[in-house]
């Protein structure tokens, strides 16, 4: 295991060390629990919008704290959910008097410990699921679909409604709407590798991928041979385009995302393919984000994801944001 | 012969000396169908209590045994933090008035973490989760009608064949389930530590 | 070779499409020959300030290309300098009437291209050559040191005096301020394979590090066994430090990079060492960039440059910045 | 008996395809001490070339020259698209009046790309670079007082050795001089596409 780290024990630790270093001016870092706080809380009269998971995934979800979008993050060890006193705490700490939106990746530990936190917490607390990964088979019976790629765009939505002053039941509601309204889909060309392990999650031939895996290193559903670029993009797209579906006329906004140790090149290569594909079925894409937003650690591979918009989604899209990862408008 | 407090935090540390042992082997069973942190989230978790046990002295068994559970709360994260911090918990209140445990307690004590298990995770028998180990154990220790020690190491027993029977079935619950069939063919890691943690449990009340 | 790419000869071209559909606002891409220029050019009045070099550094340049930053950047084949033929084109589809600054790394490929670039353009060309990588050792008889990650600070403190209107001579002599005052020095943990080359570029085996190289698979100066991320950071700093050098009491930006493979967890982790080691020297950080700006393809690894910044350069890095990569006031 | 323009024509095209075959030799020999793309770089300039050949009739060997410096100068990039692009630029301006080439127009146009060469990249001999090679090179023709054929011959074998003269020097111009000393060992693969270049023209000539 080759990382750029000093003791798998204190990576998580170490690394908001640097976050902090970094963007003195946008957050304040708490160790003790692990949270990411925007610098200004607690905003009075603003609902709070907050999330959390297991380190690994950066910038997702520390790098999405600040003015538009994130009021806190809880980090957890390397893919493990933070636990409850942390979300806790993120919610103490951030309070603005308005009521706290928990924004949830749909994995049982998860939504156990944000469950529990909501429990405890003495303000008010919604809290919504994402589950937008189309490569899990979804079933009343199972722990249902993750959340993967749509949570970026949802942070980014819903931080927005909060910012302008809704309430907590409209961004309840909002985020509902956003994540019935999108899907994802991810595959690796290789495996990461959890310090904590030291040895790869999953093994991978030189010419062979993992279609549908998840954020957390666990396989996918299928291993297939290597192919070309447009394969690869049409094997993440039409699932989703289908499971929604997306239909002609529809307008969307189309997020291509690196797992880590993809290159921008690759990237930007992919992603002209995915609006070509789009193009073609008379798909029109509204706005696009192009980068490592949600990663797990040094995986190669990619994730596409596709939200059928409306006039208000956008509206708040292109609204200020100002934190570590995304900034506009400011 | 019941188990005192000092029996209970003997076998509890007991307990923290064996996931520590193990460490790795949960990692590799979590690796092979989730995400490759159960034995490190068990082992951080345990180094906890060994800690607090370290600072504080509970002065109960239930207490000894809450203590277990706001730590493994605080520390563990991730699926079996929350359901074995439940777990704790219920066994605690499930035994709160008693100076000493026998078997009627343990068996009590367990019934109470199974449910408090079932409550969070909502996962059944089958689910390939660690219910398919606790289960059985619980019903072993409800029909042993012996000591302490002694319905302990039934539910050892029981848990240990019930954590293999995972082996060949589809996860529905928790990270296995995205796998689908590929699931099948592997331990369940929850299963296994819930089997380890009553065996180490079960050895300590039979020194005791 | 793992990559998402359809053929290792029209990466380059189909990159740039998919930049072009990713960015429809900031930039029109040509490609024959292949150019990145910004949406408004050209801007009347204005110096215009090029850059280029070969693909697969993403995103520079193309990703710095917008205002307040690049108006052209010419993108060569993988690890290719542009021909002159393209900077040309840049020229005179961006030619506002005040003359163009070149910003070329120093390479004998970049500098010649540029340079005869220069001699055929009909409007004024000054070029400057950045050359701040300390791990090669300079001399007179030499190709000298490479530009490498200086190279984004200078293209927006350079792009920010052009947009608030410096002429032509008042632009290079920033530049040249700039480009006397940044050092910077790379490792990698793994190598990159080129697409057209198919095998990586160099081999390291699981226990070692390459010190001290370039951004284009080149090998470094120093092969050593991998430790600690503290060693890593201190390693690359200090031969910066005593290069310049610089010392207590001294003002800098702290640009901390990954080569492309190497995910933000450990890059923030590497940055708050950095961080720390200036500290601890009396050295003050005044800003700070961290993130996957110069890369070597899927390289692991990370590079750390820093600038000694006076109040204008400082003004200059504040300054609105609206590119796909940089983007902040706007 | 001199070289006509179909003549010219012919050995540049024989040029091309000698670049295509040994392109990966020239990538890997650049990989060791370089970014491994001269090899590449070098295919798509010399295919270009023939586009350009197939398209287009040049009407003397001068002109056939400049197809080839425009074309290399627009298409290969890096530091051997200007050198290269320079020496027959160089070539095709030595020759510009002449109709038909001989063994000194040859060594005219030798000369005229190692100045172009030396001019722009500013490297001497020893530096590890093309120069090694194409130094030796426009000696022999000058010294050859034969054909055409016969000068680039001579010109061939001065620049095969010349190249294989590189392999001990430590580079001090381009890419390699960043290595410092661990770039002692390795052939120059600048000095080795000088050196199969004309190897390929002087095997065209002789045929003609
Ligand atoms: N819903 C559930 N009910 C009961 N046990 C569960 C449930 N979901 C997961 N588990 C148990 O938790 C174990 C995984 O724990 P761990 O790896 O620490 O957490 P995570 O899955 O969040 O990474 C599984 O092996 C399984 O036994
Ligand atoms: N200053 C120079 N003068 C003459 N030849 C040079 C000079 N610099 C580099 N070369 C030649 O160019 C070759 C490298 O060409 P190529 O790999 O295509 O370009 P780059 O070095 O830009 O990648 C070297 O092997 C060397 O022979
Ligand atoms: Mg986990
Ligand atoms: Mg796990
Ligand atoms: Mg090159
Ligand atoms: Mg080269």
């Amino acid at each position: 295991m080759k990382k750029i780290i000093n003791d798998p024990e204190t990576v998580v630790r170490d690394a908001l060390r640097g976050m902090r270093a970094a963007h003195p001016d946008l957050l304040t870092v708490y160790e003790d629990p692990a949270v990411v706080v925007r610098a200004d809380a607690p905003v009075r009269g603003k609902v709070v919008v907050i999330s959390g998971g297991g380190a690994g995934h950066e910038p997702l979800h520390g790098g999405f704290v600040g003015r538009g979008m994130l009021d806190a993050a809880c980090p957890g060890a390397v893919f493990t959910s933070p636990t409850s006193d942390q979300v806790l705490d993120a919610v103490t700490k951030t309070d603005g008097g308005a009521g706290a939106l928990l924004i949830v990746k749909n994995y049982t530990g998860d939504v156990l410990n944000f469950e529990m936190a909501g429990e405890l917490a003495e303000t008010e607390v919604r809290s919504v699921v994402i589950d937008d990964d189309v490569a899990v088979k979804d079933s009343l019976y199972t722990a249902g679909r993750r959340g993967v790629g749509g949570t970026v765009l949802l942070e980014k939505i819903v931080g927005a409604a909060a910012e302008r002053g809704d309430d907590l039941a409209a961004c309840e509601e909002l985020a509902k709407r956003v994540i019935s309204s999108v899907r994802s889909m991810g595959l690796a060309l290789s495996s990461c590798t959890v310090p904590h392990v030291g040895s790869p999650s999953f093994e991978l031939a030189d010419d062979e991928m993992e279609i549908g895996i998840g954020i957390h290193g666990e396989p996918g559903r299928q291993r297939v041979p290597v192919g070309p670029a447009s394969e690869m993009v049409a094997a993440l797209l039409d699932p989703i385009l289908e499971d929604l579906p997306f239909a002609s006329g529809d307008r969307v906004l189309l997020f291509t995302n690196s797992m880590g140790g993809t290159p921008l090149i690759e990237l930007y290569l992919a992603h002209g393919i995915a609006e070509q594909l789009l193009a073609d079925r008379g798909i029109t894409v509204e706005r696009r984000l192009v980068g490592p937003y949600i990663t797990s650690l040094e995986m190669q591979g990619m994730s596409l994801t596709l939200l059928k918009v409306d006039d208000e989604m956008l509206e708040l899209w292109d609204a200020p944001v100002h934190t570590p990862a995304l900034r506009w408008g400011v | 012969m019941g188990c005192t407090t000092a029996d209970v935090v003997t076998a509890l540390r007991a307990a923290a000396a064996v996931v520590q042992e193990h460490r790795d082997e949960l990692v590799r069973l979590d690796q092979a169908i989730g995400d490759a942190d159960h034995g490190e989230n068990m082992r951080r978790g345990f180094a906890a209590v060994v800690s607090k046990l370290d600072a504080e002295e509970p002065e109960t068994p239930a207490k000894a045994l809450k203590l277990v559970a706001t730590t493994l709360i605080s520390t563990v994260g991730g699926a079996a933090g929350p359901l074995y911090g439940t777990a704790f918990l219920r066994a605690s209140t499930a035994v709160a008035d008693l100076a000493e445990l026998d078997g009627d307690a343990v068996a009590r004590a367990l019934r109470a973490a199974l449910d408090g298990v079932v409550a969070r995770g909502k996962a059944e028998v089958g689910d390939k989760t660690m219910v398919d180990a606790l289960t059985p154990a619980v019903a072993a220790a409800a029909s042993s009608t012996g000591s302490a020690a002694e319905a302990l190491a039934a539910a050892a027993d029981a848990a240990a064949e019930g954590a293999e029977s995972t082996i060949p079935l589809v996860a529905r619950k928790g990270r296995a389930s995205y796998l689908g069939e590929r699931s099948a063919g592997h331990l369940d890691p929850g299963s296994r530590s819930t089997a380890l943690l009553l065996r180490a449990l079960a050895d300590a009340a039979a020194k005791a």
